[in-house]
This record gives C-alpha cells, structure tokens and sequence, in this order.
C-alpha cells in the first residue's frame, strides 16, 4: 500500500486542531504558533499532493479505496483530479493567511474586545473547517463527501456565532443577537439545504442498491456502471436526485435566491472567518456542483441547465446591484462575491471546456482575490472600530499601504485585466458565449457594476479629506504585510501566467464534459471579437 | 364405589393412586431456564434488593443496593453475551418457556442494550453529589420519604434523619427485568404482562423526586392513568385478536392470519369476521403506540417527562422506547405481516405525524426536559420509519437506532442533572444561556448530544437517522424519507437554540452553577459522549451485530 | 346451566325475604318525630356535620386493602394449582415453591417496613 | 346463548369503561373506568375461550386480573399520595405543568 | 370410582323446577331454623356459663324467645338517620342478608346420587354443585362485605364508618389465611366441587390429615364472622354498635340475622371441608353400613354444625375481646405465614411421595428442611435476644431513679402508681419490628386520606 498521502494532508490539520485545543488555556501565544505550524504543514503536503499529480495521467489520481460502512456500502475513498487538487491547494494556502490575519482576533488581551473568546478555541476550529473541506475536496465517495460536506458545518457556525466582529453599528446586545442570528440563519439553510442532499442521497443508495445489489456510493464506480450500463436511472428518479444534489451546492454556493445568509455570515463574522466562508467553504459547493451534479446526473443537468442559468445571470446582477447600495464594508463584499459566484456557475452549466475551466480557475481566483481584499478590508475595520463606508474617508492619506493593498484587492475584484480574476471572467463569459449568447450579454453587465462599487468604496473610504476618526490610523503592520502581501503577487502571477493551473485543470474538465455528454459547440463568435467587445465595455 | 381400590389413606403422607389415574397426567412443561438466565438473573437481584430492603440496616441500605444492582446487571449481560456467542442470535434461535419467550437475535440484542442502559442508569440514580448535604447526609435525586406530604413535618423528620429512598435499585430492577421481556414476548399474554411489570414500577419511581415533588407527583398520575388506560386498550385488542385466532402465540397468529392454520369450526366462524382482525389488531398496536410515544399517543410524554426525577426520566426515555420498539418490530414483523397491506398506511400516518408535530412543538418549549421529551417524540416518528420498511434491514436499522438513540439521551439527561440551582435541576431554558461561558466541557458535550439529536454527520444520530431512512426508501416510502428530512431540519433548529444560549449570550447574574459529579454521572455521560462519536464515526461493528441480529424467529 | 338454576332460586328467596321484611317493618313499625333521634349518635354530644374529619379514615385501611388485594391474587393461583397437583408432578411444586417464595420475600419487606403493624 | 350477546356485553362496558377515563374528572372514577375497561376484557377473554373450545382465554383472564390487582396497588398509592398533597382527587387540579 | 362419579357432578341440574323450588326452601328453612335455634341456645349456654338462667319465658324454656324478638323488631319504628344516604341505607341490610343465605346452595347435607326420594324424585340431598363450588362460597361470602361497609359508609356518622372500616378490613385480613388453608384441601380432594371434597374424605376426614389447615380455618371463621373475641366492629366499648349503630328496627335484625347465618355457614363449610361433612362420625361408620345412608347424613351433618355453633358460643362466654392491634397482628403475621408454611409443606410431602420417594426419605427431606429452618430462626432470636439485652441494659443503668421504685403490690394488694412513679414495663416479647423510624410505609402524619 502506498503512502496515503491524501488521508495525510486532511488528518493533520485535523491533529492539528485537537492538539491546538489542548494547550493550556494561559498559553495563547504558544497555541497560535502551533497551529500556524500545522496549517504550514498542511500546505507543505498540498503542494506534495500537487506535485505528484500528474496533469495527463488517469483521472483519479493518488487513490485511497478502504471499507468503512459496509452496512451502507460506504467506503473511504479519495482521490483526486485536476479540479480538486487545485481547490486543495487553494485551502491550503489561504488557511495560513487567515490565521495571521486573525491572530487577535480571538484574543481578548491583544485587542479592546473584552468578550470571552478562547484563542485555542479559534485556532482549533479554523484547522478542523480546513481538514473537513481538504476531506471533501479529496473524497470520491458521495457518502463520505455528504459526511463532511455537513459536518463543517459546525465548526463554521461556532467560528461565526462565537468570534464574531464587534465593528458593527449598534450596541453590545444588539451585535450579539445579530451575530446569533446569523449563525442560526447559516447553520440552518445549510442544514437544510444538507438534509435535502440527504434524502437524495438515500435515493441514490436505494437506486444502486436495487439494480446493483448492493449499495454503493462510490463515484468511479458508479460511473463505470452506468458507462457499462448495469445502472441506468429513470428519468424521473434521475431529476429528483438531481435536485436534493443541486439545492444543497445551490445553498452552499450560494446561488440566488438561497443566498440571503451569505451577507449576514460575512457581515457577522470577523474579516478571516469571513474569508474562510466565502473563499473556502463556499467553494466546496461549487466544486461539488462541478463534480457530483454534472457527471452522477448528466441528463438531469442538461434537464435543469436553463433554469440554473438564469439563476446564476440574475445572482451575478443582482449581487452587483445590491453591493453597490451597500453601506456596510463586508456586507458589500458579501453581495460581491454572491455576483462572482453567479459567474462561477454559469460557467459551469454552459458546458462549454472554456466555460468550465473558467469556472475553476474563477474559484481559484476569487478565494485570493476575496481574501486579498477582505483581509485588508479586516484590517481597515478594526482599526476604525466600524464598518459603516460612511466612518471612512481620506485613509490614502495617513495609512497609503493600506490604501493600496485595498486599492489592488478591489481591482482584482473587479476583474482588471493582468490581475488572476480577469483571466477565469474572459474565459467564463466566452465559454457562455460560445452556447447562450444573450445570457453571456447580460452577464457581462456585471463587471460594469462590479466596477462601479468597487471603485466607489475606494473613492469613499481612502480618497477625499481626513475624517474624523481616520486620523491616527496606523498603517499596516508587518504581520499584516505578511497576510497581504503574497496574495497580492499570487494575484499578478495567476493574470499573468495561469497555465500552470489551467494545465492541472483542463483534463479534469474534458472528462467532466464528456461524462455530460457534450462537446464545445462550433463557435459562432469569434474570440477576439469578445475580448475586444469586453475591453470596449470596460 | 370399590372402596377397596382406592388407597388406604395413612395421614398425610398418603400417595394418591387412584386420583392419578382418574386425573390425566398433564405434560411437565419445559423451560429453559438457562436461556431465561438474563432476565433471571436481573429478577433475582431486583428480589434480592427488596431483601435487602427489608433486612440490611438502613446505613448499609445504599451501597448493598447499589452492589447487587451493577454486580445484577453485569451479569445478565455477560449471560446475554455468552448466549449470543452459543449462537442463540441466530442459528439456534427458537422459542423458549413452552411458546412464551422468544430467544433471537432482536431480542438478545435489544435486551443487551436494555441492560446497558439500566447499569449506566443505574449510576445516574446512586449519584450522591450533586444535591446540597442535607442535615449531614449526602442524599440522591429521590425523595426521603415518598408517603410523606410534600413539606409536612414528617418529610422534613425524614429529611432531617437523613432518608433516602434506596427502593429505587429494585424498582429498577423490575422495571428492567419486564422490559427484558417485552420485546423478547412471543405471545400477546407474556406482552401484556411484561408491559405491566415494566410499567408499574415505572410509575411509582416517576412519583419519586426530591424536588418539586407535587410535580413530580403529578406526573406519576397522569402517566399512571394514561398507561393504565392504554394498557386497557392493548388487553382488549389482545382479546379480540384471541378471538380472531383463538390462540394468542405470535406464530399461532401469524397462521391464521397468512390462512396456514388449520381451520376448526370455530375458527372458521371467527376468521370469517375481519373485523376482529382490523380493530384488535389496530388496539394491540395502539397500545405500543402509547409507550413509543408516537403522536396521537403522545400526551403524556412532556408532562412526565418534566416531572419525573431527571435519572429517571433518562432511563425512562432510553429504555421504554427500546423496549417498546423491539415488542412493536416483532408484533408487526411476526404476527401481521399478513397484513401489512393494511397498516403500512396507518403507520405511514402516524410516523408523519409524529415527525411533524414532535418537531413543530418542541420549537416553542422553554424547559429542558420538555424539549428533549419533544424531541424524543420525534425520534419516535424516524424510528417508525424503518419499522414501516417491512424488512431484515429496516429491522437493523431499528435497532441501530435504538442503541444510538438511547445512550444519547441518557448522557443528555445526566447533563440535566448536573445544571443546578438554589431550586434543584435549572430546567428552563433561559437559565441555561452563557453555560459555554462557565463550563466549556459541559456545554460542549451537551452540544454533542444536541447535534447528535439533531442528525448531524459524524455523530451516532446520524448514522442511526441514515440507517432507518435507508431502510425506508428501500422499502418504497420516499416521501416518508422527505418527510423525515424536513421534520430533521425543523428539529435542528431547537437543538441549535440551545446550543446558541449555551454558546453565544451572556450568562445571566443569577444563572445556574454546575455541579461536579461523582464519577457515577460523570461515567454516564462519558459512555454517551463515547457512543455518540463511536456510531458516528465507525458505526460498521454495531450495524453487523444489529444486521446479524436482525432476524425474528417464529 | 341448569346446575346454576337453583342458586338464583335460593337467592330469589332470600331477597324476597329480606326486601319483604324491611318493607313490612316500615308499615308496621310506629313513626314519631323528633328531631334529635334523626341526629347521627356520638354519645350524646354535638354531632360533627361529617363523619370522622370530612369523611375520611386512616390510611392504614388503604394500606390493608392493598395488601390484602396482593396476597389474595396469590391465591388465584393457588387454587388451580391445588386442584391438578398431583398431574403436575415435581415442576409444579417447584414452581409454586418458587412463586411462594417471591410472595414472601414482598410480605418479609412489608412486614419489617412496619406495614403490618397497628397501633 | 350466543356467545355475541356477551361481545357485544363486553364492548359495552368496554366503551363506557373508556367514555368515563375520558369524560371523568376525578382520578379515582378515571380509574375506576380503566378497571372496568380490564373486566370488559376479561368478558371478552372467557367468551372467546368457549367460543374457541380452549382454556387460553380463561389463563388470560386470571392474569389480568392479577395485573389489575397491581395496577390497583400501585394506582391507589399514587393517587392517594396526590389526593393527600392537594386535597383534592381532579385531574383538572394536575396543571403545574402546561402545554 | 368415586372422584370419576361425582367429578362430572352428572346428578346435579337435572331437578324439576319443582323440585328445586323445594331443595331451595329446605336450605332456607334449614339456615332460618338453625338461626333461630342457636340464639336461643347461645343466650341459654353463655347464661349457663354465667351462672344465671338465660330466657325462659317465650315457649318451653324460653325456646320462642328469638321469634319474639323478631316480632318486637319487626313493630319498631324505622328510624333513618338525617345524615343517611337513603337509598344505600336502606341496601344495605338487604345486601348483607342476601349472601348469606346464597352460600347454602352448594352445601351438601347428604351424598351426591340421588340417595333420596322426593315425592318420588330420587335427589341428590344438595340443593346443586358447581366445578368450583367452594369459590362460589367465598365469593358470596365476599359480596357480604359490601353490606357492612355500606351500612357503615351509608349512616353518614363516625362511628359506623369506623366500624365498618374496621369490620372490612377485618374480614379480609382473615380472608386471605381462610384461602390458604383451603387450597391444602383442593390438593388432597382435587376438585372445588363440595360434593366432590366430602367424597374424597370417605376414609379420613381432612381434619386428621390438615389439622394445621383446620385450626387456621377455626381461627380465620370466626375472625370472618365478626364473633367474639373477635368482634371488634361492634366493640361497645370504643366503637358504640359499629357499623349498626344506627340501625333499628328489622334493618338491625338484618344485620343480627346475617351474621348468625353466616355463623351457621362457615360451620357448614368447616363441616364440609374438614370434618368429613355429611358422613357418620368415626365408630358408628364402622358398625352400621346403613348411616351413610338414606336421610340420615343429615342428621350427622346437623349435629356437626351444632357442635361447631357451641364452639362459637363457648369462645363467646370464655374469651375477653381482643385489642385491634392484637387482632390484625394474628391474622397478618401469625396465619398467613402458618398456613402458607402448612401448604407448602403439605405439597412437598405429597409430590415426593407421588414421585414415589419412600416415607423415611420424605421425613428426612421435609423434616431435614423444617429443622434447619427453625435452628436459623433459632439462632437469630438468641442473637437478637443477646442485642435487646446490651441495649436494655445500656438503658437501665441510665435512668434507673433512686428509691422511687414503684411496688405495684405494695401492702399485698394490687394499686396504681403515685405520682412521680412509672409502671414497670409489662414483660412481654420485644416487637420484632426494630424501630420507629422503620414504620414508613405509613407516614405519621398520614392518619387521613
């Protein structure tokens, strides 16, 4: 038996976390450098993961195949392609980032917020949410997926609900009971959205169970059995499953209209947290749309695409329209990212390998572009103590690093060209093209409108005279530099030179869309007409 | 009138010939009294505790009982184990005490789990630590006296004196010794009594708290008058179906029932008449509906379950629904699957129901107790679920679920017990908020029975939840698994309640303190916290045994 | 049936019997008023408007009544058992030993917890 | 006779026996009702036994009345103790717990 | 074969209605007469005992006496008290009456098949007989009851509803002993049918073979009837009339009328089960054939009652009333546990010897475990005894005062205590019950409920 290198790089976070909560309560600091260290580690052996992949090789790569509930026909199965060892990655190098950033966040000594919040606590809790999504990326077992798919959910509600930002607006009560409440309100659509899955999930044990005999829930198989077709679903059956499957991701994602806790969690929670939702977690339900949704039911998908389309336009529209009525930092970044989301969907269900594997480097993208601006977004707040763009102005002035930190994260944002985000944009939008053309028009309007809030959250909070408040904001530290920083050339380097992981990616997508059963359609427009229509709209 | 032939009698010591030969010898029943052995052993130290009851002296009371009630129970346990391992779960299951008592897998499994359930029971009714020293004496949950008028001066002598209530071990005892049977029961008669021994002590040691005893009082007579009245109801559904089939073994039944039977002309004027069938079979069910708690029987669960002393209520709400359940499988499995085709649907009624409306109600409760038995009426509609699958796995999966559940709830009612203030038991809800501030650990296990409750993945609720909805949708009934799904989400949202007062407010001034407990409770809620993450995690080992044991003899 | 004929017979009669005389005994008998015979009798002293504290008596009653019903169910099954004895051979009686014995070990607790004293 | 005259007895006293745990509010008539509901049972056991020709329903009847023996002990002790602490025998005075 | 003849009970239920019209008057004359009679009697016998003379002016020797007093009864006026309920007051006696003559019905007064010719019927000399003929006596017997507690709860008055609380608990107290004992007879007669249990005793009558089981019965009838020294319902003395006191006129002969027929019937059933009912006393079966025979059972079976009667009466004239507490004492931990004992010892000897163990082996088995029973219960009084005497003398040797001895006896005469003195304690055997405090099943405040 080989190395079990994929069990590995989850189960040492997950050591990770029980070690990081038995420190002794007194040594905070001592708990933070471990779990760094751990979260270091972690990344280490993603980038061993990585490396062993091979990007032409079979498709499930560095398999792990044990029994584990034989009751059920569940198995312990991982392995991964191009999609998931990318994601892998991405969690694996953010999750240092967001522990620096965070690294008093929890620490009632360090800061003015006297709240009882245990550092180990904070630590412990964002290791095991990173070892839950890593098992999720990695698993080919639907059941063993499912397990942690709901089960971060709980570490992520405590991380939510019990570290929550104190910069709002009100007073001590009234963020508490906001911060309960949107707690409640993400564990809650999850777990519905994840008991919904459930149902389907049983539904397709009780199918596999019928025509095969015996239950299964392993992913190559029961592709192999339908390409063989010892498994065929019903029509009917296949669209049920179908959709307990897609309102889980589709709430996960989240994908307009199940998307109203997203902004509530963001806003709630502390600018690392609230990385670690919208840059990690929220990826899992993209990811598992790309993986389970499209190959377990592809007529099911195609059945569904319409719709789902539209949902994801009128998300990418919608987020953006709301994010410029925002009047709250994070909450403005939460409706934003509801706007990327919508595009990472429509490229998924264009079905187009251009339009996919934007999607996927558009995950990719977005996890460092959000973190990038967050982060720094995270600093601006506690510094000022609020989050209202109305208490900023003039930040350029006394705090210039911070400022243009900011400045970068939110042209990444908006998808400037040179920057990662612009290059997955280009690709999802041409890869809708190819297919929908109306609906690639009308997603388009987006960036307009994501350039429009991002630029006016510059202008209002950095630009423009001192305000009150803004005067004796320190600039950013060295500790923060370090959060900020490499994101920022992570940024440059994947606008510039994303091949490296497009090459992971595009094989992956290839098999994806011929499970689907689709090919690219002949193109109707020709490329550079759309980049140049797209540089026009700029 | 041949004087001659009879016998001389010489005083009393005569042999009585011609008597014995007028009056047939009737065949010697056979019983196996080595594989009764559990719940004899379990009878005998619940007589043995009475013993000790009436002779030992009152100082010695406590500890005799409480050694007689482990060292009981253990045994039983290991007799169970050694019968198991004989192969008596399956391939030498057979009916035992001439047709009375069935020796199979399910009821060597479910009686396993009984007796586990009683022995931590067990150390949650001999915790001495957390109530205040009275007057000098370390004293349990239970009342010094139960005659005496609560807050009249002969409690307070009793109280003063130091009194406990020792009876309670082999109240115990009885209960469990009924509940042992109750599922293994393989005729109607052996059912109805083992509900009535399992039963009657039930009630008395509800009546038993030391606090708030008019409440607790008051629970014990609505759940006496309610069980008394249910168990009516099962005596005259059993009577009907004696009339139906004119036998009232299980196997007797199922034969007339499938048309097997041979007919006399008796039986073939009352088999002509369905309507016995329906309506005695409908009350007979009726009947374990009440002590499974499922809806349209559910009244008395809330109110006794808050009322009862809290050691009690765990036991109560971890073993009867076990042993109800395993009586309700076999009744349903062994006597009328003849007639499934007729109460699948009035089950599918009741598990909807049941899930819904436990559920639903359980949202607006503000105690403790009150919640969990809410909660515990909901569990009862996921276990209907499986029953209703009609199959060897909807049978495991029950049982899984059964093993799951309990040890669950009682290390949440152990939790209960620990929460305390001036009054006794904290039980509403408001008082609990900002526990995680005070005793992290506390709040944090309770937080993991909660979520096991609520079904979340990795914890032995939703292994359990999986295995019986699987077994459901393989059995065809999707929409019950739906149903089942959304009622699980509705659950969850009052389990996340709590955890969001024990975690995110601020603890009240006056809020409870937590009690430290003897290593009794403290075992208690470790097997639960153990349990819980054991069948979450790797849950193959109990769905084997509970798959293996999932087959009942006829 | 007929076998139970005659003990409604009996009883007729003695209902006959004892509702003719007490109808008889109110015809035949004298009627004079007067108010203080019609009072409850306690010795010559004021009546009490209820009986013995509102109707109610000691609770050891219950408690001899509850016994009482214990042990007598017990003999349900004596009596049975008396009757096909000798057909049911040593099993029986070790089974009646046994079930005596678990009676006693109740009326041993009874009897040492002060249920069967008076005072 | 025919045996359905004493069924239709016994469903008699059956459903009286349960209309009174319904209806009646003091708890020694509740139970009262519930043990007339047990002899309804035994009406129906016995009668069977003769329709049947066999004994079981006879055994049947002894055990329930040893049952309903019990049941007596056990009941009566629990009222009486709630009779005693409340003065009063109404269910409708068992409310310190609500819905 | 006898048990096969009479088992069937074939001879029974085939009168014509006439005929049992007839039987049912005889058993009621029969009960009626035998009342009569004995209260007269026992007026006259406990008179003699008193040395005085009893009735004598009502018919020769006063013999009218008690059909006087039944006349005089019968003019009184009927008082029903104000706080009565009317309608049960008025049951009551009725209810109490009834039962009691009902339990003749299964008394055989001569042999099963139809020994007797009337108007040329040949009868059996038994009103009828039932599978479970004794059952049915108890059961009447128990319907009785009702008729005291009733009467006492109906006078809406204290000391009748004492009294019949007390009467009722006193009946079944002594019931549950009286059950025990007859189950030994159903083991030797096999059969609850009273025809049946004097069939079986043609050889020995159960009184030689369960004479345990007899003097349990002897003791638990009279405790049943209410007749002294254990007629505590109508203890004058604390209780007024008992359950009566408010009863006059015929209604208090119903009562007085019941318990005498009770009387007559619990001799009746004693007669039956134990001595041998309708048969010849033991040396006049041995020469004359014919006594079996005929009428004459009847004659025997009479005086068999009577004697027992005379056995009520002359308890009555010799024994003081018993205290309560004494009383519930006997029947709840002296009977029950004897007769309990008895039965099971009776089992065992007779399953063994059914099992064919020869007589020495079942004397060693039987008599091994009676031995080692009593050497325990032995062994645990010497021990207890060695207790109580540390702990008394602990005690004395604290509060023993000077000087103040009290001589209850002092100058030769028997004289109460001054003030300042204490009675010596009356030297009687320690209460087994340990302690007090041990007494909980019953709460000290819980004298009502």
């Amino acid at each position: 038996m080989s190395f079990p290198l994929l069990t590995v790089t989850a189960v040492v976070p997950a050591a990770g976390a029980v070690v990081t909560a038995a420190v002794p309560a007194a040594r905070r600091t001592a708990a933070k450098w471990t779990a760094l260290a751990f979260a270091l580690a972690t990344l280490v052996l993603a980038a061993v993961v990585t490396a062993r992949f091979s990007p032409g090789g079979a498709r499930y790569q560095l398999t792990e195949s044990h029994a584990w509930i034989t009751a059920f026909g569940v198995r312990y199965e991982l392995g991964v392609d191009g999609i998931a060892v990318v994601l892998v990655l991405l969690t694996a190098v953010l999750v240092p980032f967001v522990m620096l950033a965070g690294w008093h966040d929890a620490d009632p000594l360090e800061t003015s917020d006297r709240r009882w919040r245990p550092t180990q606590g904070f630590f412990a809790l964002i290791l095991l949410v990173e070892a839950m999504v890593v098992i999720a990326f990695e698993s080919t077992d639907v059941f063993l997926f499912y397990v942690f798919f709901e089960a971060m959910l709980i570490p992520m509600y405590f991380l939510i609900g019990g570290f929550g930002d104190q910069a709002g607006a009100h007073g001590e009560d009234e963020q508490a009971r906001q911060r309960s409440y949107a707690a409640v309100k993400f564990l809650l659509y999850n777990l519905v959205g994840g008991l919904v899955m459930l149902a389907a999930v049983i539904g397709l044990y009780a199918v596999t169970a019928h025509q095969l005999g015996a239950g299964t829930f392993s992913l190559p198989q029961i592709l192999h059995d339908r390409a063989n077709g010892t498994l065929t679903l019903s029509t009917t059956a296949e669209r049920w499953i179908f959709l307990g499957f897609f309102f889980a991701f589709a709430v996960k994602a989240p994908l307009w209209p199940l998307h109203t806790w997203l902004p509530n969690a963001m806003g709630e929670s502390t600018a690392p947290v609230a990385v670690l939702i919208t840059a990690v977690v929220d990826k899992v339900g993209t990811f598992a749309m790309l993986r389970y949704c499209l190959q377990l039911f592809p007529a099911a998908s195609k059945w569904a695409t319409p719709v789902i389309l539209v949902l994801a336009v009128i998300g990418i529209i919608y987020g953006a329209l709301l994010a410029v009525g925002q009047r709250d930092i994070k909450r403005l970044i939460a409706y934003a990212s509801i706007s990327h989301f919508g595009f990472i969907i429509l490229g998924i269900f264009a079905m187009t390998s251009q339009g996919q594997s934007g999607a996927t480097l558009y995950m990719v993208n977005h996890g460092v572009s959000t973190a990038a601006l967050l982060l720094v977004a995270g600093f601006l707040i506690s510094r000022r103590g609020s989050r209202r763009i109305a208490d900023f102005g003039g930040v350029q002035k006394v705090a210039p690093l911070l400022a243009g930190t900011f400045l970068v994260g939110g042209l990444a944002t908006l998808s400037l060209p040179g920057l990662g985000p612009f290059v997955s944009e280009f690709l999802v939008l041409v890869g809708t093209f190819t297919r929908y053309p109306a609906l690639g028009v009308i997603a388009t309007l987006g960036i307009v409108l994501a350039a429009l809030y991002v630029l006016v959250l510059y202008q209002r909070t950095m630009t423009g005279p001192v305000k009150a408040g803004i005067e004796g904001m320190k600039d950013l530290k060295v500790r923060e530099l370090v959060v900020v920083a490499p994101l920022i050339a992570l940024l440059l380097f994947l606008g510039v030179y994303p091949k490296p992981v497009t090459d992971v990616i595009n094989p992956a997508v290839k098999d994806t869309l011929s499970d689907v059963h689709r090919t690219d359609p002949p193109p109707k427009v020709t490329v550079p007409a759309v980049a140049a229509a797209k540089e026009n709209a700029k | 009138m041949s004087a001659t032939a009879a016998a001389v009698h010489s005083l009393w010591t005569t042999r009585a010939l011609a008597d014995t030969a007028a009056t047939p010898a009737i065949p010697t029943p056979h019983i196996e009294y080595a594989q009764l052995s559990p719940v004899l052993i379990v009878f005998g130290a619940a007589v043995l505790g009475v013993l000790i009851e009436a002779f030992a002296p009152r100082a010695a009371r406590y500890a005799g009982q409480l050694a007689v009630s482990v060292v009981g129970l253990a045994a039983a346990f290991a007799a169970l184990v050694a019968l198991a391992a004989d192969g008596y779960a399956q391939g030498r299951s057979h009916v035992a005490a001439m047709g009375a008592v069935a020796v199979d897998g399910p009821a060597l499994f479910l009686q396993g789990t009984i007796v586990l359930i009683a022995l931590v029971a067990t150390f949650t009714f001999a915790e001495r630590r957390l109530d205040p020293v009275a007057h000098g004496n370390r004293v349990d949950s239970f009342a010094a006296q139960g005659s005496a008028v609560p807050g009249g001066e002969q409690e307070q002598k009793a109280v003063r004196a130091g009194f406990t209530t020792t009876e309670v071990f082999p109240l115990l005892l009885f209960a469990v010794a009924g509940m042992m049977i109750f599922p293994a029961a393989d005729d109607l008669l052996t059912l109805f009594v083992s509900l009535e021994v399992f039963s009657l002590p039930l009630y008395l040691l509800c009546a038993l708290a030391r606090r708030r005893r008019l409440m607790s009082q008051e629970a014990s007579v609505k759940y006496f008058l309610l069980g008394a009245f249910s168990s009516a109801i099962l005596l005259f559904g059993i009577a009907l179906l004696y009339g139906y089939a004119g036998t009232v073994s299980y196997g007797g039944i199922a034969d007339v029932v499938d048309g097997t039977a041979k007919l006399t002309p008796a039986l073939a004027n009352t088999t002509g008449n369905d309507a016995l069938l329906l309506i005695g079979g409908a009350m007979v069910v009726m009947g374990l509906l009440f002590k499974v708690a499922a809806v349209p029987f559910h009244m008395w669960t809330p109110d006794v379950y808050q009322g009862a002393p809290t050691p009690v209520t765990g036991f109560m709400a971890a073993a009867v629904k076990v042993a109800a359940f395993g009586a309700l499988l076999r009744l349903l499995y062994v006597v009328l699957p003849g007639m499934r085709w007729d109460w699948r649907p009035v089950m599918w009624g009741v598990a909807i129901v049941t899930m819904v409306v436990g559920a639903i109600i359980a949202v607006t409760q503000t105690d403790v107790k009150r919640l969990l038995a809410y909660s515990s009426i909901a569990h009862a509609g996921f276990l209907l679920t499986g029953v209703i699958a009609v199959s060897p796995s909807g049978v495991s999966s029950v049982l899984f679920y059964l093993v799951a559940y309990s040890f669950v709830t009682l290390g949440g009612f152990a939790v209960v017990t620990l929460v305390r203030d001036a009054g006794g038991e904290a039980t509403h809800l408001s008082k609990w908020a900002g526990l995680g501030r005070r005793s992290p650990l506390l709040a944090a296990v309770f937080a993991v029975f909660l979520l096991s409750f609520a079904g979340i993945p990795l914890t032995a609720g939703f292994s359990g939840k999986f295995a019986v909805f699987k077994a459901a949708a393989q059995g065809g009934a999707v929409p019950l698994v739906v149903v089942g799904v959304i009622s699980s989400a509705i659950a969850a949202f009052f389990y996340i309640r709590v955890i969001v007062m024990m975690f995110f407010q601020e603890p009240q001034p006056q809020g409870p303190t937590v009690a430290i407990p003897s290593p009794l409770t403290s075992t208690a809620i470790a097997l639960g916290v153990a349990v819980t993450l054991v069948l979450g995690v790797a849950p193959q080992y109990f769905l084997d045994l509970a798959g293996k044991a999932g087959v009942f003899v006829r | 049936m007929n076998a139970y004929a005659p003990i409604l017979v009996l009883g007729g009669l003695g209902a006959g019997f004892a509702i003719f005389s007490v109808v008889m005994a109110s015809l035949t008998g004298p009627k004079r008023y007067n108010r203080a015979k019609l009072d409850a009798y306690e010795c010559g002293i004021e009546p009490t408007p209820q009986p013995a504290g509102g109707g109610r008596f000691p609770i050891k009653y219950y408690l001899t009544a509850m016994l009482f019903i214990v042990f007598d169910i017990e003999i349900v099954f004596l009596y049975p058992w008396a009757v096909t004895f000798d057909a049911l051979g040593l099993f029986g009686l070790v089974e009646m030993l046994l079930f005596v014995l678990t009676v006693f070990v109740a009326y041993a607790y009874v009897w040492r917890r002060g249920g069967l004293e008076w005072d | 006779m025919n045996p359905a005259n004493y069924l239709y007895l016994s469903a008699l006293l059956f459903t009286i026996g349960a209309a009174g745990v319904l209806i009646r509010r003091n708890a020694i008539i509740v139970f009262m009702c519930v043990e007339l509901m047990l002899n309804a049972c035994n009406l129906a056991f016995v009668t069977f036994s003769r329709l049947h020709g066999n004994l079981d329903g006879q055994i049947i009847a002894f055990f329930t009345m040893v049952v309903a023996a019990a049941e007596v002990v056990v009941g009566l002790a629990i009222i009486v103790t709630f009779f005693r602490s409340r003065h009063s025998a109404s269910v409708d005075d068992a409310d310190l717990m609500k819905l | 074969m006898i048990s096969l003849a009479v088992d069937d009970l074939s001879y029974f239920g085939r009168d014509p209605w006439w005929l049992v019209v007839v039987k049912a008057v005889f058993c009621f004359a029969f009960a009626m007469l035998t009342v009569l009679f004995s209260i007269v009697w026992e007026r006259k016998v406990v008179a003699w005992m008193q040395l005085r003379i009893g009735p004598n002016r009502h018919g020769p020797w006063g013999m009218l006496q008690s059909l006087a007093d039944g006349i005089k009864l019968m003019l009184k006026e009927d008082v029903v008290v104000k706080g009565a309920d009317k309608f049960v007051y008025v049951l009551a006696p009725v209810v109490a009456a009834i039962p009691a003559f009902m339990s003749f019905a299964v008394v055989p007064f001569g042999p099963a098949d139809n020994e007797i010719s009337v108007f040329g019927h040949r009868t059996p000399m038994q009103l009828t007989d039932l599978p479970v003929g004794v059952l049915y006596i108890l059961a009447t017997a128990s319907v009785g009851i009702y008729g005291i507690v009733l009467a006492g709860w109906s006078s809406g008055s204290t000391y009748p509803l004492l009294g019949g609380l007390r009467s009722t608990a006193q009946m079944i107290s002594y019931e549950i002993a009286m059950g025990i004992s007859f189950a030994a007879v159903f083991l030797y007669s096999h059969s609850m049918s009273t025809s049946q249990i004097v069939a079986t005793q043609q050889h020995t009558w159960y009184v030689l073979l369960l004479p345990v089981s007899f003097l349990v019965y002897m003791v638990a009838m009279v405790g049943e009837t209410n007749r002294a020294p254990f007629d505590l319902p109508e203890a004058e003395g604390e209780l007024v009339g008992g359950f009566n006191t408010e009863y006059s006129s015929i209604k208090f002969a119903m009562f007085m009328l019941a318990e005498y027929v009770n009387m007559v019937t619990v001799s009746a059933v004693a007669t039956t089960l134990f001595l041998g009912g309708w048969r010849a006393p033991w040396p006049i079966s041995t020469f004359w054939a014919g006594a079996n025979h005929g009428w004459w059972p009847l004659l025997w079976f009479t005086v068999k009652i009577q004697l027992l009667l005379f056995v009520f009466i002359w308890l009555r004239g010799t024994l003081p009333r018993m205290r309560y507490d004494q009383f519930m004492k006997l029947g709840w931990k002296v009977l029950i546990p004897v007769s309990m004992v008895w039965l099971m010892l009776v089992a065992s000897v007779r399953a063994l010897r059914n099992e064919n163990y020869d007589f020495q082996r079942v004397l060693l088995y039987v008599g091994g475990g009676v031995l080692a029973v009593l050497l325990i219960s032995l062994a645990a009084d010497v021990f207890r005894d060695r207790a109580a005497k540390k702990a008394e003398g602990a005690g004395q040797a604290g509060q023993e005062g000077p000087g103040d001895r009290f001589d209850p006896m002092a100058g030769g005469f028997p004289v109460p205590p001054k003030p300042g003195q204490t009675l010596p304690p009356v030297p009687r055997r320690r209460s087994r019950a340990p302690e007090a405090a041990e007494h909980q099943l019953v709460g000290k405040d819980g004298d009502d409920a």
